[in-house]
């Protein structure tokens, strides 16, 4: 498959309608182990996201996913907003000046995402994070075995994350009492996978 | 819960325009992004002392911002920390052409979006340093963690920095001693119930009649463990003790002792706790010989303490009581 | 409601206690009966300034003790006016030779028993002048009331009038000026929700989820009326219009304007309260050229507001800005 | 009927005990129209008041009645302690040396008390204060009809504040809002008349 500007475009935007649809219960979930805003972050960001979007229409996907990863850099704050930024920055970065991704293109860039993701936050997978949705998904967008699998592995990921402690982020002040509550950025990633299996 | 606000979006932006009204002679306020500085910024000559963090913490940082204290505060959201260039703005807004110091508390929002401004900023030619301030005992510091969390002990550390920088010290001595105020300092609160966060209208966690919460954090972080009410004297060496021990402070130490409510508490309460607490430290052997009460740095309407101790040496004691002019603290001038 | 005390009959006792620990250069606490002093009490040659009233207005009024301020201060029982003997003694304690002026909130209670500590002074050859602050437009001033209560005008008939004291002004000059600055300033304030006295654990009234009182006392006394709660806008606009229209404030006049937290409103409701009322003010043509914003005069932990606004002519202005030395307010010095 | 020294004694000891046992009712009659603590003041003062009579033991009734009034008026602060105080000193006052009241002095005492009430707060009947209970109850006893008589008007009295708007003390910036509730000066101005019948 060959994913178009016009296709991460809409990616996007269903990432802004999820985040918002969804708003309560993020921050519901990061009430429960952390500060309660995980949700207004990413609807906050995304909201000026989808109207940069409009705003400056990017004309190459790498110049889609830059300005996806400033935006967010620059308006959601936390610790969700450099970690989703530098996410698409770096994807950004390996997308250099192509017109349109291929299957190989995409799982790169989303790779070169999460190591972004990690390199900064320095979160391994089983520390209860976004990074426990991420990579379960990368890596099987690697095998080339299509967007729906990678959106599975990633709600696969999320839920992983509700019986383990933190060692990352708020929720690892909890210790033993952040068990039994899924992560809300494995939450939010997961939902960022969803939309791109059907954007 | 009942809220004096307009509009839950215009929380952070109205309450700036309404510190830009009350402060005119200290303070001047930027919109998109916010942040405050001090009306008489840039000082050239002078370090910049920066710090940050998420709304709902006041006075801190933004009424700190003064004489003798901050150079500029970045508000971000409620709880959230500011974005990197919301504070390359501000750092570069009061650069004085010795460099910048970040005073950050040690939240993964606060550290990384620090560290992406200082970034910006060194590649424009700033000098800067940050120190990351983690002196809350409640959490435990391991490779397992996120680290301690930076409570009280950040008010302190922009006073006295504050102190020091307005002296003329270099950006590596200001630096040098906000680290040693964070190593010489610990702190531990305690909550009796949430706090309601404006932008969202949620309370943070729920309380039984009866419970409180040990260990908070002051973003509504659930704390390290439930407990039943008890005497405040009883609370108070709960809170001390594990702050005594974790330095640990020794006989003799000459300390500051700061009591600190989280918003909705009296200050009858604070006072009550306060004597509890003085009377701990010197039952201990301590010289407390600088003090504060009062609500510095509060979670907006959550009711609950905290406790800071400083182990003070000479020059931290000096920049402490040097003059300072801000809308939260002031003396001397 | 949870509090940090810890037995009711000895809430006021250790607050003081903590209040004496915490502000040893400043003030001392004498016990049994009840007063504050400023530590270098009496000013021999100075006309002496003594206030007091209920305990729960924290830090009015032992906050306030200090140069520049009060000479003492009588903190009765929570919201129970102190007593004759507390208030004589308090008053001996710091007269300096050129008489005392007695700052009394008009409630009966705080009246009567000022009037007899006055009586008591004088019999012993004390020259005692009392001036009763009745500021709160909330309250028909008829003669079938008690009158208009006295709220946040005091809190600035006590710096200025501290200030004028400092500057040697005489008894009977001090007390036109006080009198001057109440028949200057109007007060309204409004309640979110009621306050727990820690004496009785009772609080002081239920208000269904979306109602406030509109016009409420700093007792928890029931206020004006019920109201729902609306945009903080809306609601300064509401205290602000009957403050401005009862003087009346006209327009070209020189204000000062108070923004004053009951309790367990945190900073950022202060700042949004704040800059609507200046923006009503401003509106009405006045020209604010003084601010105070903050929990000054507080009903334990209500969450509130009031407002008090004062015509400012050149004495009080040189006044206000005069240095002051005090628990809770301070500048120049 | 004599009202010897010990009669007294016993009419503050009951008092005492009523205001103990009426503590709660006091302080909520006084939330309603007032700030809740008419019952935690009287308490207070009535306990001073006893221990001082234990260790004073004065000597007659007008020791012991000026006795009663400072420690009152030392003690309660609020409106109600000068306002009792006073009653209790002039009482005191028109008792002169004698060694024990009748009736007749009985009754000039306690008008005497009644008028010092009303010199210092200025309140007439109909005010919807103390003064509602308390001036009924000191007409009758100026016409000799016995105490039960005098506690069962100042019970009256009470009851008729009821409906009354306050133009004295905190009530009355309430306006209509305190049509409805006893006045709780009232109610405990009955119930010291009571401990009189009854003591
Ligand atoms: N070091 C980290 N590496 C990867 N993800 C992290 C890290 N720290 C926190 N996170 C993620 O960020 C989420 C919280 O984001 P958010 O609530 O927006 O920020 P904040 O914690 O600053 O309020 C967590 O649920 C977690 O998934
Ligand atoms: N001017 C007055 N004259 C007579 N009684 C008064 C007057 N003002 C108040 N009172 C009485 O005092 C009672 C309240 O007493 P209390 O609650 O102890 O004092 P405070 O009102 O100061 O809290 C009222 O119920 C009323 O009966
Ligand atoms: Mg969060
Ligand atoms: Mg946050
Ligand atoms: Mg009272
Ligand atoms: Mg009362």
């Amino acid at each position: 498959m060959k994913y178009s500007l016009n296709f991460l475009n809409q990616w996007i935007v269903c990432a802004e309608q999820q985040f918002k649809a969804h708003l309560a219960e993020l921050n519901a979930l990061d009430a429960a182990i952390g500060d309660g805003d995980h949700g207004s972050n990413l609807a906050r960001g995304f909201t000026k996201v989808v109207e940069k979007l409009q705003a400056d229409k990017p004309a190459t996907p790498a110049a889609l996913l830059k300005l996806v990863g400033m935006t967010l850099i620059s308006s959601v704050g936390g610790a969700s907003g450099p970690l989703y930024g530098t996410f698409f920055l770096e994807a950004a970065k390996v997308a250099g000046d192509q017109l349109q991704l291929d299957d190989a293109g995409l799982a790169l860039c989303l790779q070169a995402g999460l190591a972004g993701i990690q390199r900064l936050g320095k979160a391994e997978p089983g520390d209860k994070t976004m990074v426990d949705a991420l990579s379960p998904a990368v890596s099987v967008l690697n095998k080339q075995v299509g967007l729906e699998m990678a959106a599975q592995k990633a709600r696969e990921g999320r839920d992983a994350t509700i019986p383990m402690i933190a060692h990352k982020g708020r929720a690892s002040y909890l210790g033993e009492r952040a068990i039994g509550h899924a992560d809300p950025g494995a939450t939010s990633a997961s939902l960022l996978f969803d939309c791109l299996a059907k954007p | 819960m009942k809220q004096l606000v307009n509009a839950p979006g215009q929380v952070v932006t109205e309450a700036l325009q309404g510190m830009a009204l009350a402060y005119p002679d200290l303070i001047r306020v930027h919109d998109n992004p916010h942040y405050i500085v001090r009306a008489d910024a840039p000082k050239n000559g002078k370090v910049a002392l920066v710090s940050g963090g998420g709304s709902g913490h006041e006075p801190m940082h933004g009424g700190f911002v003064g004489l003798g204290m901050l150079d500029a505060a970045c508000p971000g959201a409620v709880f959230t920390s500011p974005t990197p260039d919301q504070i390359q703005e501000a750092s570069a807004a009061v650069h004085g052409g010795k460099g910048v110091l970040h005073i950050v508390k040690n939240y993964t929002g606060d550290v990384l979006n620090f560290q992406m401004a200082a970034e910006l900023l060194q590649s424009d030619g700033v000098e800067v340093r940050a120190v990351i301030m983690d002196d809350d005992v409640a959490v435990k510091d391991s490779l397992y963690t996120a680290g301690r969390r930076g409570v009280g002990a950040t008010v302190l550390a922009e006073k006295i920095c504050g102190g020091a920088a307005e002296a003329g010290a270099s950006l590596n001595e200001v630096a040098a001693l906000c680290s040693s105020v964070n190593a010489s300092a610990r702190s531990m609160g305690l909550a009796l119930g949430p706090c309601t966060n404006p932008e969202t209208g949620q309370a943070s966690f729920t309380l039984g009649e009866n419970e409180i919460e040990f260990g908070i954090g002051i973003h509504g972080e659930p704390g390290r463990q439930r407990i039943p009410l008890q005497p405040a004297d009883t609370l108070t060496e709960m809170l001390m003790l594990p702050i005594l021990e974790d330095l640990p402070f020794k006989k003799r130490d000459e300390v500051l002792l700061f009591v600190n409510g989280l918003g909705a508490t009296p200050l009858v309460e604070q006072y009550i706790v306060y004597r509890a607490a003085e009377m701990v430290a010197t039952k201990h052997g301590l010289k407390v010989s600088r003090r504060l009460v009062g609500s510095y740095m509060t979670s907006l309407d959550m009711a609950g303490i905290s406790i800071t101790l400083l182990r003070l040496d000479e020059t931290m004691r000096q920049y402490w009581d040097a003059p300072v002019r801000t809308p939260a603290l002031r003396w001397g001038l």
